[in-house]
């Protein structure tokens, strides 16, 4: 059985990713970020959640809205934000920029910006761990309008077929960029019940309660690490900022201002923080330690060199394995 | 002069064209949205009805299928993708079913769909939102192929597309949707497969393709306070090509520098040197040389990504090269607005 | 309510489709029907039942195994034999073969070879039937193998989510070329479950029984007609030939001679024959009329011209319309 | 000399490469069935097992990431597609996610992949299950694509491929199949981005890729009668081009036939020969010609097919003209072997 959730270290998890987050969009308009950026801001239940419980062995695959994923996998900060400020020392050494985060030491395999593009890879992941009779697992985050795709559809089919470890986390933020599921998807039915057309277990949860989340993902993982082939999991969970840039965009008047003031309310951390969590000597150590190294990771970020023009050609193709 | 921006120009095509034909609709994530596909689309859906004006889910693929289900009731579906890279999800209904949909049933069926893909350079768009597929399309038999260049194009070569009874791929380059130009007011056609001379010159041709155009221009401009006279042709439409434009242009030049926004590496451009190179062999006096992307995909960073998109000092050194002119003569390259070069104009902000 | 199940009517369809294929088959090792040709011998009743109940209006989209649904929607049997033989006649002429059969007057709109091609496009029709406020309905054929493709599962997804007229038909033979089930699909559910996946109606029946396959489509093409949106249906029947080509390929051994006896056994004209459908005198009449049918119609479309080298280029590009 | 055929060729190096090393693995759908990928993989599921021989649904998009995702594991996958046509529906995990893998998150991941795309020709194949894209792949900054002509290629490229650490497309023409030569027993490479002058010469170059390399043959056989001494160079690779074994043969001979088993717009063919016309421009003493394939799908039916696809009387018309011969000196075309020229010897029978 799986040990109940570590409210604390969910907090603190959670908390540093939306610190860090914040810090990004503070100096986005400074425009040395020069790239575009998805924010998870509101959304970080499910990463610290899901994430938390994972083993460094374990990998994860994300999509464009991916640095809550990297951060809570283990994904070492300064190389996240050298890659937005498009240095060498970025995790993809610039080449990718925040919508292709990297950190194989961390377990956080590759995060891509195609829709569902992650999808069939994480299954491919979970093949081959399989074939090397390996016990980690592959988790997979995308969006509702990613489950949109073929890509996931053939996926789903293929790993409920061959019953692989794989995870697959759907973040429903009930938006694609500015549509809402009416029109893109069926009504009457949750993103969790596809899993039905495949055999395969699935639940949903509020994805912005973090203990509701880590016990769904509990569960789930108990199944995928027994053998018992795929899980699919839906959490309901909202974007406070713009899809992509670091700004608010209730002007753009496709959200209801009550809905978005109804999530912003909604908010995962400060429900934790109403039930005393982890409380305010703590919370304040927290926020002393997070600004240090935000500080600190900024500083050596920015320290850092730009990629050598020279070096164009460089990772097109790799020597000789 | 009736100055409309590049986007504006598309805007006012689209509105004519369902203004004038009640089977033309749009299709696509975001189409109906409050950006309006960077305001190429604003406020169509309020005016002409969600169901001419169709958001969609993300499913490139089976969207092209519907917009081909939807021509046998006789509607002319215009399908945007936002990203050049989002049609490659749909290549399958695009090539193996709609560029032979006349063809592979005797002619008993046509698919006159406009496909509007985006190329997103700048800004980090990065290895999977700034590729230049031009190439690929023009490959397959079936589509015409089209790249305007110029706010009027955009507009003339879209209502063409839309009024073709072919499926018309039209690759519109972000860098060009706040240039603007001379629009006329009317419904006009810009026709598909004719080439336009925009600048004429005699020393040398330059044939470029969409936004290069722009920096074919620029290049001749600064190469004229040498006294040299660049002829910029732009090609405007890919299929059809405009053979005769291209191959008289070279007769009277003699010099041939091709310049595409895509890989060179078997881009576009290889199509239009050869052609060259086959029908104007007798009048081109040196080698053609072409420009476009080297053979890497796109970075993401402004230091490589300076580095990788070709610009006008390109362009202006292989015409150097090309006549014998020093290149210690040309004139010193402008600085960028900012940094660096990964914005079009400096009223430019991100995020994109 | 719809009526009853025509038997006899159904037999006489299904005997047709049998004898034609039959003839095909027996004349294709002469090479001169040079392309690819899959027989849908012992899959009659699928076709027979489905299209049976449909209007001329309504549009009829295959793959490659589409003899059978062409020919039970009203299509042309010189025109589909004439581009067989590569003539000028034939109904793509000559441009398409067995695998792009099309007679729009009988509203069989196309079929093409790439799985689940078609689907798509089915359901494109049906949308634009809902612009046009017409009753017509799409009707799509296809196998279980195209159910593994993403266009499947993105077109079921827009149906649903826009309650579009469009009838689902998945002829479940168990193969996809020689490949079975197992490993490609999940164990332990039918297609028809996907069906849940998009809140979907659905049912399943057993395809060589006609009577069940004509009240299974019955109740979906009510349902679809009335608006409620598509509807996904699966047949389980058996390919008794070779996935392409005229012989039969019991020695490959990818199937248990067990297994293709025991479904040659349930053929669904030797069925119906067995109930006393339509009576002996009455299929001598059929078998009579329908000799005499096919053999003018072989030798229409072989005294028929084959298309002029000459005009290669035509119908790449359509003239203005 | 050990003959064997093409197919003979593959499945030699197919089982020799995954002896050497077993992350190697092969997926695809029919891959382990009973007719194994026309011979090519008959057996190896027996030897090597199920994991390392994979049956696949019809899922190609996805297929691609599941053998993307196992490289993260080390392994070495061959996806294999029955017809290049099926490959169209993956292009979004080709494209998108292999070729740019390596680089885009910046040389810490590699994609050790192998594509075996299969060219479907003849018996009336027909629009969708005939097309020849290599050079779409050939366009996609990341892949290297080669073309093998003959059964010791067949084998030397594959096992190149393999073992290279790049995405490889493959594009393996049926027409080859059953073609025999002298294939070594050892496991050997063909090294990728190297072409081989497969007949000299020293009146004009023919660059030819995969089946053309056969019908150039035919040609420079026939033209030998007349006193005319063709090279024949057979590509073997697009990417990487080898443009020195080109520009050389060109050099020699002062004149270029290139020949492609594309649609010749935008193709493979304008690559090459806009490479000889920048790289070799002064040793040409003629335009050079492309062959191929017309602009136009590819028709079913064998009176239109056998005007479609280019045969070595197209190359010798071309080479006549390049070289004044009379082309009333050419000799005739020997007759079919049947009616139609829609199958590539008499042994061949349908159904394909
Ligand atoms: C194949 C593809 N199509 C379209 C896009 C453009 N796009 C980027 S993010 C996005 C919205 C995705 O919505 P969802 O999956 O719900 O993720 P969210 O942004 O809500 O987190 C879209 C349509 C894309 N990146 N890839
Ligand atoms: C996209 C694509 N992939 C592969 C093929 C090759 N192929 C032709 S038929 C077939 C089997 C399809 O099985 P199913 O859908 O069950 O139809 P059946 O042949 O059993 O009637 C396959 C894999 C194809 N035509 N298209
Ligand atoms: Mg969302
Ligand atoms: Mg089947």
């Amino acid at each position: 059985m799986s040990r109940a959730a570590p409210l604390p270290e969910l907090f603190a998890s959670m908390l540093r990713i939306r610190r860090i987050e914040e810090a990004i969009a503070r100096r986005y308009p400074e425009g040395e970020m020069r790239c575009p950026v998805h924010f998870c801001i509101g959304q970080e239940a499910v990463p610290a959640a899901v994430c938390g419980q994972l083993a460094r062995a374990d990998r994860v695959f994300s999509g464009h809205r991916s640095h809550g994923h990297y951060l809570a996998k283990g994904g070492d900060l300064v190389a996240m934000l050298a890659e937005l400020y498009g240095r060498e020392t970025g995790c993809a050494r610039g080449r990718g920029g925040s919508q292709h985060l990297i950190d194989l030491d961390a377990g956080f395999v590759a995060s891509a910006p195609i829709l569902a593009g992650t999808i069939p890879i994480a299954v491919g992941a979970a093949l081959s761990a399989t074939w090397r009779r390996s016990r980690s697992v592959s988790v997979v985050f995308f969006g509702d309008g990613a489950t949109e795709e073929g890509a996931f559809h053939e996926s789903m089919n293929f790993a409920a077929a061959r019953r692989l470890p794989v995870l697959f986390v759907c973040e429903n933020n009930a938006y694609s960029v500015h549509s809402p599921m009416a029109g893109r998807q069926p009504a009457g039915r949750r993103i969790a019940d596809m899993g039905k057309a495949y055999a395969m277990p699935a639940a949903h949860a509020d994805g912005n309660d973090v203990a509701a989340v880590w016990r769904t993902a509990a569960e789930a993982l108990a199944r995928v690490r027994g053998g018992d082939g795929p899980c699919l999991l839906e959490f309901e969970t909202y974007r406070w900022l713009e899809h992509c840039g670091p700004n608010p965009d209730d002007a753009l008047g496709y959200r209801a201002s009550e809905e978005v003031d109804g999530w912003r309310a909604r908010c995962p951390i400060e429900r934790l923080r109403r039930e005393g969590v982890p409380g305010e000597a703590q919370e304040r150590a927290l926020e002393a330690k997070f600004a240090a190294e935000i500080e600190a990771a900024f500083a050596a970020a920015r320290a850092a060199p730009m990629p050598d023009p020279r070096d164009l050609g460089a990772f097109v193709h790799p020597g000789r394995g | 002069m009736r100055a409309r921006t590049f986007a504006q120009a598309i805007h006012e095509g689209l509105a004519q064209a369902m203004a004038e034909d009640p089977r033309v609709c749009l299709m696509g994530p975001g189409v109906p949205g409050p950006t309006g596909i960077f305001g190429t689309t604003t406020g169509l859906a309020e005016r002409f009805g969600a169901e001419r004006v169709m958001d969609m889910p993300s499913s490139e693929q089976a969207m092209t299928g519907f917009a081909l289900g939807a021509t046998l009731d006789g509607y002319r579906p215009v399908v945007v993708h936002m990203r050049v890279d989002f049609a490659v999800l749909a290549m399958d209904q695009m090539v193996n079913q709609v560029a032979k949909w006349h063809f592979m049933y005797g002619g008993r069926l046509r698919a006159p769909i406009v496909f509007r893909l985006i190329v997103g350079r700048g800004w980090g768009q990065g290895p999977q939102h700034s590729q230049s597929l031009q190439a690929w399309f023009a490959h397959v038999p079936g589509f015409k192929v089209a790249m305007p260049a110029s706010p009027r194009d955009a507009k003339g070569l879209l209502v063409a597309a839309i009024r073709d009874d072919s499926p018309v791929v039209l690759v519109e380059h972000r860098w060009l949707y706040g240039l603007s130009g001379d629009v006329p007011e009317t419904l006009y056609e810009t026709p598909l497969g004719v080439a336009r001379i925009a600048r004429p010159g005699r020393h040398a041709t330059v044939a470029a393709t969409s936004y290069m155009v722009i920096e074919a221009l620029r290049a001749a401009d600064r190469l004229a306070a040498l006294g040299i006279e660049i002829e910029v042709v732009d090609m405007r439409s890919l299929v059809p090509l405009d053979v005769s434009t291209l191959c008289e242009s070279v007769a009277r030049t003699g010099h041939l520098v091709v310049a595409d926004t895509g890989s060179v590496a078997f881009g576009a451009g290889a199509e239009i040197a050869a052609t060259a190179a086959e029908r104007a062999f007798a009048h081109l006096r040196r080698a053609p040389v072409r420009i476009g992307l080297p053979h890497y995909p796109s970075p993401t960073a402004p230091a490589l990504a300076d580095a990788y998109f070709p610009r006008a000092v390109d362009i202006e050194r292989a015409l150097a090269t090309l006549l014998d002119v020093d290149p210690a003569r040309l004139p010193a390259e402008d600085p960028p607005h900012g940094r660096w070069r990964d914005t079009p104009d400096p009223s430019f902000r991100g995020p994109y």
